[in-house]
């Protein structure tokens, strides 16, 4: 296995997390799938972080972890809130503002 | 004493004044606007008194003081003879437009003082546009200029106002920011040939383009131009202005405010860019012989008194850009004159049919007739306003419109003969008015007209008189203005065409410069 | 053609500042002028006396021109030029044309008779305006009149020229329109006006290729070089000049004539223009003629007879040297005849109530006597019977046209004769015959203040012919002006003489024939087409309207059409589309789902990645 | 793991240079505490307070670094010119903010949050916590840290960096543009809209993050420079990475077509959050994008300058043809930010350094001029809230001449009419965009500024020329923080455009990176 193998899978699921952004309703799914390309970027950082022999990458997965966290509580927060008053995870449903 | 800078002070000042008094003191803002404005008068017929027609500085008064220097920009005001007599131009009007529009704006429901107080502020803006010499400070007066324009236009204007106001506005910022484009081209240009970039005006007139730059950046200042001018085919917006502004406004906005367009022609477009000037002469010959016909046509077939003035306008800037790139100094000259006196004139003609519109109600032609048998001095004063607009030899307007077709004729005759049609037009559409507004039978709804008051008379007296005089003994006027066409030729690079016994002067081709083709 | 054939035709006259009476040159305009702007000015109140001011003042210039010819006839023939500068007008790098007069020969005689003719009209005009409201603008208005035709021939340059020339453009203008409350006197003013600036169309390119080709617009400095022009220029200027002169002379009676001759020197060197003038001369004065014989209303039979006598001014303008004094000898002999027959008629119309039509008129011989016998001489004067003035001068015209062709000589002397039918046509139906009066019209003779004016025009038609013929006394006074030379017609000038005679007669004859018995108060209606043309001034004003004003009124329509439509249209389409594409397209590209938001950011995130690409390539 | 380190350095911070950030961040830390710890009734006191006191503390610090080129903590943080200069501009566009946002008195009910976030809309419970008086207090420390994010994000000088300090300016501002006091469905829609865009955005951002460290090796600036300068080749990684970063920042920028989330969550978001995050998110987003582009990616500028053309005019564009039919004030605002954000691209792709400091220049009025007007249209209600629908602002010049004036002043600074600071901004970055080469991208500017000048001029249209609609708002008269904050804001406005030359001469001054 070399590290190209390691990024195309990366590309891959993080492709699979920009696309799936597209076709999936839900909100939590939705953000699912932001959270795969968040992974997928993990890894490619840990592929890359052996590639070069630094620890650099290996720091910012972490970091990105440690954000991603952040950010489901965030999420998280409004999702529930949303759903709380629409009574539906949809990303559909909040569509008042537009045009 | 910084002459420019208290001129330009003054009617702001004023300004601030106006619109700072109580909203119901409607009297006192009138009173205090024309007290400001007959000051400023005052001032600049006493600069105009100091002014050396003789100088050999390209400006006089000048008075510069660093303002952005990041963008080389300086606050440079300074007049040559050209700007001298369009600064005149707006200090004679700005009184006289207020005297006669004391009342203008009090139907209105927006504050009389307000009115005023736009006129001011468009006042100071007017003298700063025409004293700028740094091309930046032109540019910011050029485009602030707008705004109380279209104030004056939107609140205080007929029906309409707000279509009016919006066209005004916008197709002048377009018209302007590609003005403001060149204008960062110019300055990139100054930037890489002299190492700092300037809008310093003569500093930028010693530039050595390339003919494509030069020509790429004439033509944005061109065309801001020619739609502030305006010029054919770029006029529609004028007459929707200026039938929906107050008689008042409408003769700041055609009498003063559009030849900034026709002034920046002579001052900026061609110094800075003379081979792309002459590069583009006959298109913009073509344009303005057009514009001549056109707008004397379009006058014909109006049936709105305003809209009718508004055209015979459009006629007449195409003279005076004809005058402009044919070239010559009796083109030039006569163009300078005819600015100023085309002012007097149609300010006259505005004022006089706003009188009239405002006692009958009604802008339509066909509601008028008769009025010379219960009007009479309304009536004279008319016709006299006309026969201004149509040029009648003996008023000013004769002197100016005969110099820029003389001053055409000897470099492209059949132009020239094709311009004095123009003449014949004239007189179509300015008597057909008369005849159907003023003779004849008196129409139904006509016979309370009254005559000018007073005060109507003493705003609109100073024109006639103006308009003869200036006609009579135009010297004055040519003094100042020829030196400094003089100057712009020179920049420009040509020479007049010797005329007389062994010029070779041709109807086809006109007549060659001296040294020309060398 | 070359200086040396006309050495003897050329003038001869010198120029020099003006001294003694002359430096007061300045105010033969100024009196008329003056009197024009303060009753302009003063307003109502001047109404009680403001009409003999503007009496007065004519009469001032009158007085002065009077000394100031005495002055001239004291000095040899050759100095009586004067020039007097009176300021710098139009100065703009070559071009230069200042205030300044210029008194000679020619000048003087047109500045005694509009001075003299003038007054006469104005203290005329005293009581022919007694009951008008508005006597006191008309008199403003005829100042302005003399005042404008003293500039025009006292200008020392061709732009000061066209402001003498426009001023009596519109004070003709306003005369006209003087009764504005009626629509047919405001359109006709307004014609008048238009076809002057066609005119002025012509006077403005001459005067700009005067420019362009001797570099000057002032008389001496143009007239000195036109020898020296090239052909090629003069060539040019042959078409412009005349024509507006011609157009001019249609409706301002004069100033053509003394603009063609004034610019002799250039005239003289461009036979084409003169061939042109004379062609135009001879048409206008058959033309003229014709028009006259067919109509009805007093003064439009005057008007006819008045173009068909400039043509014959114009005609003898165009023959050159030979011409130039006969044209303007036959001005003056006009200028008293016509004068005093619009007065006869005014007086007649004066008494029955402003009608104008000689139908209804018939007999007056009996209640006017004094209009009645000075018109009789205005009537011997036109039709050229001697010793009465207008034969001296026509005779003369005939035989240069002669001398220079058989056709304009036989336009001339066919001209005469229906000059001689339609004025006893006219005098015929006016004075004698039956009365055809309307009931409620009680004719009287015309208060003194009127009729003393007939009685000395009356007097001057008569005798200015043989005062001013003696000895050759008009072509030794103009000579150094306009230069001369005397025709030599084919014929012998007794048998031309003679000839032209009987045609007067014979016209005069049949008129009376026809005309002394019963008048039909309405006009018959089956008449020959050439009459039904004359009646409609040869359809002058059909052609207008066919060929100027009605494709004129469709294009202006079409164009303020296309105005609103295309030009502005576009623009406004241009807004709308951008505002259409705003709320069309783009705005609901904003779906407000976000999937679809994202849906965006993943393909510009492509797109970025596929310029990057485009670019690396 | 071969290369692993054997010995711990301890890392030098340099807290001096860093101090504005240290007080900030600490500041939100404080805030957080504060809440936990004191009683409802006295937190809003002492939350404004301490705002007041740290934002007015690091505006000295940063004044106090003035002129200093260095790097900080490791180098992860970059203290220069730019990154001071645009600290400088976050820190003042966050106090006007502050004012706006402690503003209570134009809404009778409170402030323009919600009571409590959490409570259903509508419910029983909201209204009671309405009754009670209570008032959003937990916003202050969410808005400390959201500045302190901001500033970072200027001057982060690794991508690590770059990346935590996105996150820590976005995070608080998804969860305040979700807690407006009314229209509560459209402030929640906004919170989620924003937040799952701005998630797949940083997603965009770290995996872009990873290609770069793919490709050289190190996350830092400096470090992917040298490694770009060694290997100039065509790299499959670079183009990837860069087109990834790019994304993630423009889509903060507000740059078509990453655009769509700005009108949308400007609209939602409580007014005093949306021109928050206008002014500031503006300001530390093209910060951001210019020491990317410039220090980072400086080397490949003739890649990424076609690809920057390209979303310019993109940008300028659409913000202004589609501002043109809208008919909510703070949509069209929002557009106008996205076109604005196009001129400032502007100013990017000049890659001169008269584009650094014109777009500096810009960022700093802009911020300004787009405060004020969001500050104006908090004031004009009817009994539901903000009148926000275009039509019922019809004849405010009438009623209400000194707010409807400053409006225009704003406006006519959008349109950029000389003697405005929006006429000196677009003319420093059009002046960069011709001498940087990009004379076509200026004409469009020039004719997007035309379009958009129509829809602003229409706005003055209604406030003056048109009659007062039957259902028009009421203009309140607001506190004097309200009132600071507008004449703040015009009065900044107005002397930008009059007297700009010692902004500028500081933008210039400030326009080096540390390289």
């Amino acid at each position: 296995m070399t590290t190209d193998h390691y990024i195309v899978l990366s590309a891959v699921l993080f492709s699979l997390g920009a696309f799936g952004m597209l076709f999936r309703r839900n909100a939590i799914v939705v953000f699912m799938c932001v959270e795969l390309m968040l992974n997928a970027s993990n890894l490619a950082f840990v592929a890359f972080a052996r590639m070069h022999g630094n620890l650099e990458g290996q720091v910012f997965a972490f970091f990105t972890m440690v954000v991603a966290a952040a950010e489901v509580v965030v999420g998280l927060a409004i999702i529930v809130a949303i759903f709380r008053t629409r009574r539906s995870a949809s990303v559909d449903e909040p569509s008042l503002l537009r045009f | 004493m910084n002459w420019l800078l208290t001129l330009l002070l003054l009617p702001a000042i004023g300004a601030v004044v106006v619109a700072l008094l109580p909203k119901d003191k409607i009297d006192m803002a009138k009173q205090v606007a024309l007290g400001f404005s007959v000051a400023t008068l005052v001032l600049v017929i006493a600069m105009a008194l100091q002014f050396d027609a003789e100088s050999t500085e390209p400006f006089q008064f000048v008075t510069s003081t660093p303002w952005i220097r990041s963008f080389g920009v300086s606050f440079s005001l300074g007049v040559d003879g050209i700007a001298l007599v369009l600064i005149a131009l707006a200090a004679v009007l700005v009184p006289v437009v207020i005297l006669a529009g004391w009342n203008e704006a009090d139907h209105s429901d927006a504050p009389t003082k307000g009115y005023f107080a736009l006129m001011l502020l468009l006042e100071a803006c007017m003298i700063g546009v025409f004293a700028a010499v740094d091309v930046f400070l032109f540019y910011v007066f050029f485009e602030v200029m707008l705004i109380p324009m279209y104030f004056m236009i939107g609140r205080y204007g007929g029906a309409r106002r707000s279509y009016a106001a919006v066209k005004f506005l916008i197709v002048s910022l377009f018209g302007g920011l590609f003005m403001l484009a060149s204008l960062i081209g110019l300055y990139v240009v100054a930037q890489r040939e002299i190492g700092a970039g300037t809008f310093d005006f003569l500093t930028l007139t010693q530039l050595n383009m390339d003919d494509t730059t030069q020509r790429m950046l004439f033509l944005g200042f061109f065309f801001a131009f020619a739609v502030k001018a305006p010029l054919w085919p770029f006029h529609t917006w004028l007459p929707d202005a200026a039938t929906e502004a107050q008689p008042g406004s409408a003769v700041l906005l055609v009498g003063v405010l559009d030849k900034v367009g026709t002034f920046g022609m002579l001052r900026y477009c061609l110094p800075l860019f003379p081979e792309a000037s002459q590069f583009y002469t006959p298109i913009i010959i073509v344009i303005s012989i057009i514009g001549i016909i056109y707008g004397a046509l379009l006058a014909i077939g109006q049936t709105d008194i305003k809209r009718l003035i508004a055209y015979t306008s459009i006629s007449h800037f195409g003279f005076i850009t004809l005058g402009i790139f044919a070239m010559t100094s009796q083109g030039q000259s006569g163009s300078t004159l005819y600015m100023i006196n085309h002012g007097f004139s149609t300010a006259a003609l505005f004022l006089v049919a706003g009188f009239l519109m405002s006692r009958r109600g009604s802008k339509l032609v066909e509601d008028y007739g008769g009025v010379y048998k219960v009007a009479p001095l309304l009536a004279g004063f008319f016709l006299i306003a006309g026969l201004s607009s149509l040029a009648l030899p003996g008023m000013s307007s004769f002197v100016s419109e005969f110099l820029v077709l003389v001053g055409t004729f000897v470099r492209y005759p059949i132009a020239a003969v094709i311009a004095t049609t123009g003449i014949i037009l004239a007189a179509l559409y300015v008597l057909w008015l008369y005849q159907r507004t003023m003779t004849g039978p008196v129409k139904p709804g006509c016979e309370d007209v009254k005559d000018l008051t007073g005060r109507e008379i003493v705003a609109v007296s100073p024109l006639v008189v103006l308009i003869l005089a200036l006609g009579v003994f135009p010297a004055p006027a040519l003094n100042v203005i020829n030196p400094a066409v003089d100057r712009t030729m020179v920049a420009v690079g040509v020479m007049d065409p010797s005329v007389g016994v062994g010029a070779g002067c041709d109807l086809a081709d006109g007549c060659r410069a001296e040294g020309e083709g060398q | 053609m070359g200086t040396s054939l006309l050495a003897s035709a050329t003038p001869t006259i010198t120029y020099a500042p003006p001294e003694g009476v002359f430096t007061y040159l300045w105010l033969l305009i100024a009196l008329p002028l003056l009197g024009a702007v303060f009753l302009l000015v003063m307003g109502n109140r001047t109404n009680a006396w403001g009409h003999y001011l503007a009496t007065i003042l004519p009469i001032g210039s009158f007085v002065l021109a009077v000394v100031m010819w005495l002055g001239l006839l004291a000095k040899p023939s050759e100095e009586r030029g004067v020039i007097q500068h009176l300021w710098d007008w139009v100065i703009v790098g070559d071009f230069r044309a200042n205030v300044g007069l210029q008194m000679d020969q020619l000048s003087m005689t047109f500045v005694l008779l509009i001075t003299g003719v003038g007054s006469l009209i104005h203290i005329y005009s005293i009581g022919y305006m007694k009951d008008d409201p508005k006597r006191r603008l008309f008199f403003a208005y005829l100042n302005l009149f003399v005042a404008a035709m003293l500039l025009l021939v006292l200008a020392d340059n061709y732009l000061l020229l066209y402001v003498g020339w426009e001023g009596v453009g519109l004070a003709s203008y306003l005369l006209i329109g003087f009764w504005q409350y009626k629509p047919t006197a405001a359109a006709a003013a307004k014609k008048a006006f238009v076809v002057n600036r066609v005119g002025d169309f012509g006077l403005s390119v001459g005067i700009m290729l005067i420019f362009v080709t001797f570099g000057s617009v002032t008389f001496p400095d143009v007239f000195a070089q036109v020898g020296e022009a090239d052909q090629s220029s003069l060539t040019w200027m042959e078409g412009p000049t005349p024509v507006s002169a011609l157009i001019h002379a249609a409706t301002m009676v004069t100033a053509g004539v003394y603009l063609i001759v004034r610019s002799n020197v250039i005239f003289d060197a461009a036979p084409t223009a003169q061939l042109l003038v004379v062609i135009v001369g001879a048409v206008t004065l058959i033309f003229g003629a014709i028009i006259g014989t067919a109509k009805d209303e007093i003064k439009k039979v005057l008007a006819g007879s008045t173009m068909s006598q400039i043509g014959y001014m114009i005609l003898a303008a165009g023959l050159g040297p030979i011409g130039y004094v006969f044209a303007i000898f036959h001005l003056v002999n006009h200028g008293f005849f016509k004068a005093n027959m619009f007065l006869g008629a005014g007086s007649v119309m004066h008494s029955f109530n402003n009608q104008e039509d000689m139908r209804r008129f018939g007999a007056i011989r009996t209640v006017m006597v004094i209009t009645f016998v000075t018109f009789a001489a205005g009537w011997l004067a036109i039709m050229g019977v001697p010793p009465f003035s207008g034969f001296y001068s026509k005779d003369k015209i005939i035989e240069a046209a002669l001398a220079q062709g058989w056709i304009p000589g036989l336009a001339a002397m066919i001209g005469a004769g229906i000059t001689a039918f339609y004025m006893t046509r006219l005098f015929t139906m006016t004075f004698l015959g039956k009365a055809r009066w309307t009931d409620d019209v009680h004719p009287h003779e015309s208060p003194s203040v009127m009729t003393i004016p007939l009685i000395i025009l009356g007097l001057l038609s008569a005798v200015s012919g043989f005062v001013l013929a003696w000895n050759g006394m008009i072509e030794k006074w103009l000579e150094p002006v306009t230069g001369f030379e005397h025709p030599e017609p084919p014929i012998p000038i007794p048998l031309i003489s003679g000839i032209t005679l009987v045609l007067v007669i014979v016209g005069a004859l049949l008129a009376y024939q026809q005309y002394r018995r019963d008048v039909p108060v309405t006009a018959p209606t089956s008449v020959s087409p050439l009459t039904v043309a004359a009646r409609k001034d040869l359809y002058g004003d059909a052609f207008n309207e066919a060929v100027f004003m009605r494709p004129g009124q469709y294009l202006t329509r079409a164009l303020v059409w296309f105005d609103n439509r295309s030009i502005d249209g576009s623009l406004l389409a241009m807004g709308s589309a951008t505002a259409g594409l705003s709320a069309a397209k783009l705005r609901k590209w904003q779906t407000g789902f976000s999937r679809s938001y994202a849906m965006s950011m993943l393909a510009g995130a492509f797109a970025l990645f596929a310029i990057m690409l485009v670019v690396r390539l | 793991m071969n290369g692993v380190v054997e010995t711990f350095a301890s890392p030098e911070i340099r807290y001096g240079l860093v101090a504005p950030l240290l007080i900030v961040l600490g500041g939100g830390v404080l805030g957080v505490l504060l809440e936990a710890f004191l009683p409802r009734g006295s937190r809003r006191t002492a939350q404004l307070v301490l705002v007041g006191v740290v934002l007015v503390a690091a505006f000295v610090a940063v004044v106090r670094l003035a002129g200093t080129n260095d790097l900080a903590a490791e180098g992860t943080i970059a203290v220069d010119g730019p990154a001071l200069f645009m600290q400088g501009s976050i820190l003042l566009v966050a106090m006007v903010s502050a004012l706006l946002m402690a503003e209570r008195q134009v809404d009778p009910a409170g402030d323009a949050f919600a009571p409590q976030a959490s409570a259903l809309p509508g419910s029983a419970d909201e209204k009671a916590f309405t009754q009670r008086g209570w008032l959003q207090t937990e916003i202050w420390p969410l808005f400390l840290f959201s500045v302190g994010g901001m500033m970072m994000f200027t001057s982060a000088n690794d991508l690590l960096t770059m990346f935590v300090a996105l996150e820590v300016m976005s995070l608080p501002l998804y969860l305040m543009a979700g807690m407006a006091r009314r229209r509560r469905l459209l402030s929640q829609e906004a919170a989620m809209k924003y937040f799952l865009l701005g998630a797949y955005s940083s997603g965009f951002f770290v995996f872009g993050a990873a290609m770069l460290y793919g490709f050289s090796g190190t996350i830092t600036f400096p470090g992917i420079v040298e490694s770009m300068a060694a290997d100039p080749g065509n790299n499959g990684l670079l183009i990837a990475a860069t087109g990834l970063l790019f994304v993630a920042l423009l889509f903060k920028v507000g740059a078509v077509p990453f655009h769509q989330w700005t009108p949308d969550v400007y609209q939602g978001a409580p007014t005093p959050a949306t021109a928050f995050m206008a002014a500031g998110v503006k300001i530390a987003a093209v910060g951001a994008l210019l020491r990317l582009s410039y220090v980072a990616l400086g080397g490949l500028r003739w890649d990424w300058r076609p690809l920057m053309w390209a979303v310019a005019i993109a940008t300028m564009l659409v913000g202004a043809i589609v501002a043109l039919t809208q008919t909510d004030i703070k949509r069209m605002l929002a557009y106008s930010a996205i076109a604005n954000a196009g001129f400032m691209l502007i100013g990017v792709l000049a890659t001169n350094q008269a584009g650094l400091s014109g777009t500096m220049f810009y960022l700093l009025a802009y911020g300004f001029s787009t405060l004020g007007a969001f500050a104006i249209v908090t004031l004009v209600r009817d009994p539901a809230g903000e009148a926000t629908k275009l039509s019922q602002w019809a004849g405010l010049g009438k009623t209400s001449p000194l707010i409807a004036g400053a409006m225009a002043i704003l406006l006519l600074a959008f349109a950029g009419i000389p003697l405005t600071s929006g006429f000196t901004s677009k003319f420093a970055v059009f002046q960069a965009g011709i001498a940087g080469g990009a004379t076509p991208v200026v004409i469009v500017g020039v004719i997007a500024s035309a379009i958009a000048a129509f829809f602003y001029v229409r706005v003055i249209v209604l406030m003056f020329f048109t009659e007062r609609a039957e259902d028009a708002p009421a203009v309140v008269v607001p506190s004097s923080l309200t009132a600071v904050a507008i004449g703040v804001t015009v009065a900044v406005t107005v002397i930008l455009g009059v007297l700009p030359q010692s902004v500028l001469d500081l933008a210039d001054k400030a326009s080096t990176f540390i390289r």
